[in-house]
């Protein structure tokens, strides 16, 4: 038989529907977001103020049952300037993502930066630095999900 | 608590290629042509189709080969009257286990024609070694389902 | 090696769809086996879980996403895709190995957020050849009763029997999703799905989240008086191509054989107790009967009818429902094997079988007319 | 501890797109070369363990299987692994507890993806749930772009030195694949080339990330008593590590990386290593981005923390360094996913057998090897001996 780079290819695209069930800790959660408030929650055990707030904390293993609104602003822990795009993605580029520390929280909150120009990378790298403050500016219409939050915004 | 929570709806869509190797190659090809080729096991001598690139049994590498028969016995047939995700054809078919005629394992495919369209009909006329044979269709595009269906040999 | 795996504990939740949060669920099963075991998080050795990614609400790589849900924080783990007794063994030879002693085996599907198994086992195909002729598990069955009624006689009468007493069953288990008293006639009026299948031979699509903590032998019984040591196992692969096998003649035979060969049972219809088989499909369980040494090729159908494997019979099958009452598939190998736990402690409930139980036999299959089976022997 | 593991032989296939062979032809390729490579006959094997990224990656759920036949597997028990891009090492870690438990003397393990079947950041993006971070994570890239700024400013390094130490990193490491026959990408790289290339995710540009490989690999681990009846060219399993954090990316700390840290500090005190860059001869660091694979260095012990961009700089993990990291190219010129994992575990038992050809590390008889999953979430490390 003779050798070929390449044969024949078949080319499919599957889509498989999936229904998640939120449960009532993220239910809450995004309904904080609908009225601009961001919802964490505090372990008793290690005292750690976890956000999106949570209904377990994942190192101590007990259970949470509190909810508290925590701070919109924060500190940029690192940020991500992302140039390409792939099939599906849910947020097109150019875009930064980040990992913030909201005043008074534990853990890092993973959400975007934006407000000023995104095109030129070198801009960005001048305006977007580790450890700047930043603050949520939320959308006007508001549907309870995360990206009710429009992105965070340098603090001037 | 309350017990009914929001949901989301999650539909994963990914695209894909799939490297159909030389074998499948070859026998969607014969396909094309109007043929359906299988594989001699120089070892076990049994003949496979499809055709295969080794032996499942013996892991002989098999590069030649065969035309098989288009006709056969019925060995096994589910019948499905629904749609559903992965459907071949427009319900009402029936999917079979075929045993070609000189080969040595189960062609999978689906019955049809000769007035097989609903459930009474099959059960009369389609029982454990039915011969069929296969039909066409007129435009070949090299997959599985240029053989429209098998069709009982009457 | 080192001494005997025992069970230590179980926790389970029911199979009923509910809207609760996938990762709730499976941290409430955790918590709730460690606390029954009086075990601390941090003390838990190793944790092995089953997920399957297709099964899985749309993500995946599975047990990423449930990790730290799953009691696993800064431990080491691992996962197995697919059959839950899978999981089940591996966190058995890690004990075994002696680098652990205590080891949590998980098992999570939640049925409610996937879509129909067909859909899904439909992704099991090649692209080539099975995905264009639209294979799924269901026809695939459908193939095989088919052949198992032709070439031994097997009745729609016997196959209906299955799910009348593993649905009746079910009506005692608090643990089953389907829970409904059917007699003979209702199933075989029930809804055509693939010919020769009904809709009540074929299992619902279910949720189930299940943990399980294993311990070496000494530490197992410093945790509980009743351990449950495990005392075989097998599991065996069969052909990929459905027209390759033949459909009767599976793998289930050589993987009860090495599980019966590690325990040491001769006469399995005499030396198992109870039997919990892995039945998505009605017929399958009388099949299987006769691949595990239960009774002979061709006889499933009469040896139910005997009344063998009624709970009251001498060898009860499927006291739990089976997975015709409850089918997280995924999930679905472990549940057998905690019904098989809790037969064995005595604490059944209300389907607690009338005599000792000292040996039990939990299955687990997936794939095409059981392409993959997989046997636990467990006792006290 | 359980009974000695040796891995007496490893399979490997060519890597790259392709396209001239199906999904279970690329499996067997591997197979039938371990195989012929060790002479033990398929009927011999107890088991197999198998396993690739998600199943989602190509399209065919559960490729246990589809690859039944070509696994050598009908008739035998099987075990399929998967821990998204750990996969590679999980697998040769349940070959090692298969054998070490006593249930087994010979198993077969194999990984193996076929990744330009499918689309790997769209496939990738699956693995982060819907509702929260799958907005903000740019697949791969996006997560280890964010981990590189959080441990450059957490250390002070400064962006330039990064810079400098990562197109060092990649370009030796492109240059290092010439000796590698299977490696997939292999390239001379000027550091104009690679600082000027284009920005994927800032400041991860295209020479600092992993290609789209298929392959597959396969490897055979036997006890004492099979090994020494084999009479083989052994590497002996002296550790195992495994460890993994928060499924939510922003939970821990990904500078001082713990389930790194700990995965590693599993393995050596398993080994009894108590001065890794000492006493390692070799390490096959999971290295899919360049960034990521001078973190490992410090998480690993190789170097204090902030220290790996020095380092690098000074050659000190290069080839005919102190303690040479990826003489086999790494991750970063060949990447099959579910098989990436179990390729280091490869390079490192051919390395301490004196088997590598063309890019042995002379005399080398401890090796490293590692593969990283989950959302920046699992590392996995292998420590392999000579005897």
């Amino acid at each position: 038989m003779e050798k070929r780079a390449e044969y024949d290819v078949i080319t499919d695209e599957v889509a498989i529907p999936y229904e998640i069930a939120y449960g009532p800790t993220w239910t809450r959660f995004f309904e904080g977001l609908k009225n601009e408030k961001i919802y964490g929650s505090k372990c008793a055990k290690c005292n750690r103020v976890l956000v999106p707030a949570r209904s377990y904390c994942p190192r101590c293993f007990v259970e949470i049952k509190n909810f508290i609104e925590v701070a919109q602003e924060g500190t940029v822990i690192s940020w991500v300037l992302t140039e390409y795009e792939y099939f599906g993605m849910p947020t097109k580029p150019p875009f930064i993502g980040a990992l913030i520390k909201l005043d008074g929280t534990d853990v890092n909150f993973l959400h975007l930066i934006g407000g000023f120009d995104l095109s030129d990378p070198e801009h960005v790298r001048k305006t977007v630095k580790n450890g700047m403050k930043v603050k949520a500016l939320w959308n006007d219409e508001k549907k309870g999900t995360i990206m009710d939050i429009k992105y965070f915004t340098p603090v001037k | 608590m309350q017990k009914d929570y929001n949901t989301l709806e999650n539909i994963i869509r990914l695209p894909h290629k799939y490297a159909a190797g030389p074998t499948f190659t070859s026998f969607y090809e014969g396909l094309r042509a109007g043929k359906i080729l299988g594989s001699t096991c120089p070892n076990c001598k049994k003949v496979l189709v499809p055709a295969r690139s080794f032996c499942p049994q013996c892991h002989a590498n098999l590069d030649e080969f065969v035309e098989v028969a288009h006709q056969g016995e019925v060995v096994s047939w589910a019948y499905s009257d629904k749609e559903f995700f992965g459907s071949p054809v427009e319900p009402p078919f029936i999917t079979a286990l075929i045993r070609l005629d000189g080969t040595d394992c189960d062609f999978l495919h689906l019955l049809g024609g000769k007035g097989l369209s609903n459930l009474e009909d099959v059960q009369a006329k389609v029982k454990k070694g039915t011969r069929v044979k296969a039909v066409w269709n007129e435009d070949k595009i090299g997959r599985m389902l240029d053989i429209k269906y098998f069709e009982p040999v009457s | 090696m080192t001494s005997r795996v025992g069970i230590v504990d179980i926790a389970m939740t029911p199979g009923i769809e509910t809207k609760e949060n996938f990762l709730d669920q499976v941290f409430w099963t955790c918590k709730e086996v460690l606390d029954k075991a009086g075990v601390k998080r941090e003390d838990v050795g190793t944790v092995i879980s089953a997920s399957s990614d297709v099964f899985h609400s749309g993500m995946s790589c599975a047990n990423s996403y449930y990790w730290d849900a799953g009691a696993a924080f800064l431990k080491n783990g691992s996962r197995q895709d697919g059959e839950s007794l899978f999981a089940f063994m591996y966190a058995a030879m890690r004990i075994l190995s002696g680098s652990y002693d205590t080891a949590l085996v998980l098992g999570v599907c939640k049925g409610s957020e996937n879509p129909d198994n067909d859909l899904l086992t439909h992704l099991y195909t090649d692209p080539f050849y099975q995905r264009q002729v639209g294979l799924n598990e269901t026809i695939a069955a459908a193939l095989q009763k088919r052949e198992y009624k032709d070439r031994y006689g097997i009745t729609e009468n016997q196959c209906a029997q299955v799910v009348v007493k593993n649905l009746k069953n079910a009506l005692r288990n608090p643990y089953a999703h389907v829970k409904m008293g059917v007699e003979v006639e209702d199933v075989l009026s029930s809804e055509v799905v693939m010919d020769p299948l009904k809709s009540m031979e074929c299992a619902p699509k279910s949720e189930g989240f299940i943990a399980m903590l294993l311990a070496k032998e000494d530490v197992a019984r410093k945790l509980t008086d009743k351990p449950v040591w495990l005392k075989g196992y097998g599991s065996s692969m069969d052909t990929f191509y459905l027209g390759d096998r033949d459909l009767l003649e599976g793998q289930l035979k050589n993987a009860a054989k090495q599980a019966y060969d590690m325990a040491g049972i001769a006469a399995p219809g005499k030396e198992i107790d109870v039997a919990e088989i892995c039945e998505p499909y009605g017929f399958q369980e009388l099949l299987w009967y006769e691949d595990l040494g239960f009774c002979e090729r061709g006889q499933g159908g009469k040896f139910l009818e005997s009344g063998a494997t009624q709970m009251d019979g001498k060898i009860p099958v499927n006291p739990s429902g089976g997975v015709l009452a409850l089918n997280p598939y995924v999930s679905r190998g472990l549940y057998r094997l905690a019904e098989g736990f809790l037969q064995v402690r005595g604490q059944a409930g209300e389907r607690q079988l009338d005599k000792k139980v000292n040996t039990a036999l939990a299955h687990g299959t997936h794939g095409f007319a059981g392409q993959c089976h997989a046997v636990a022997i467990i006792g006290s | 501890m359980g009974r000695p593991v040796a891995i007496v032989g490893s399979g490997q296939t060519r890597h790259g797109r392709r396209f001239d062979v199906s999904y279970p032809e690329l499996v067997k390729e591997a197979v039938d070369a371990v195989f012929e490579n060790t002479g033990i006959s398929p009927q011999d094997i107890d088991g197999v363990v198998s396993g690739t990224m998600p199943s989602m990656m190509e399209g065919v759920a559960l490729t246990h299987f589809y690859f039944a036949d070509v696994l050598r597997s009908v008739g035998k028990p099987i075990l399929k692994t998967e821990t998204c891009g750990s996969t590679g090492v999980s697998l040769a870690i349940t070959g090692y507890y298969w054998i070490a438990s006593g249930l087994a003397d010979l198993v077969l393990v194999v990984g193996s993806e076929k990744m330009n079947e499918g689309d790997s950041q769209a496939t990738m993006t699956t693995v982060v749930e819907p509702f929260y971070q799958r907005y903000f994570i740019a697949g791969a890239p996006g997560v280890f772009s964010m981990q590189c700024q959080e441990w450059s400013n957490r250390f002070g390094i400064a962006e330039e030195k990064v810079r400098e130490a990562a197109t060092r990193v990649t370009i030796d490491h492109h240059n290092d694949a010439f000796d590698n026959p299977y490696a997939h990408i292999k390239k001379k790289l000027t550091p104009d080339e690679v600082n000027n290339a284009r920005i994927i995710t800032y400041p991860i540009r295209l020479w600092d990330v992993c290609p789209n490989s298929d392959g597959a690999c396969a490897m055979l681990f036997a006890s004492e008593k099979m090994a020494k009846k084999l009479g083989l060219k052994s590497a002996w399993v002296k550790g195992v590590g495994y460890s993994g954090e928060e499924y939510w990316f922003g939970d821990s700390e990904k500078a001082i990386w713990q389930c790194a840290i700990d995965a590693a500090r599993q393995a050596y005190d398993m080994a009894g290593i108590k001065n890794p860059r000492k006493e390692l001869d070799v390490a096959e660091v999971y290295n899919p981005f360049t960034y990521q694979e001078m973190l490992y260095y410090e998480c690993f012990g190789f170097c204090d923390f902030g220290e790996a961009c020095d380092l690098v700089l000074q050659g000190v993990f290069s080839r005919e360094g102190e303690l040479p990291c990826d003489p086999s190219g790494g991750t970063l010129c060949t990447n099959p996913i579910g098989a990436t994992g179990l390729n280091r575990v490869a390079e490192a038992a051919l390395q301490v057998t004196g088997q590598a050809g063309a890019h042995q590390i002379p005399g080398a008889k401890l090796g490293l090897a590692h593969a990283m999953g989950g959302v920046d979430q699992f590392n996995g490390v292998m420590i392999l001996g000579s005897e």
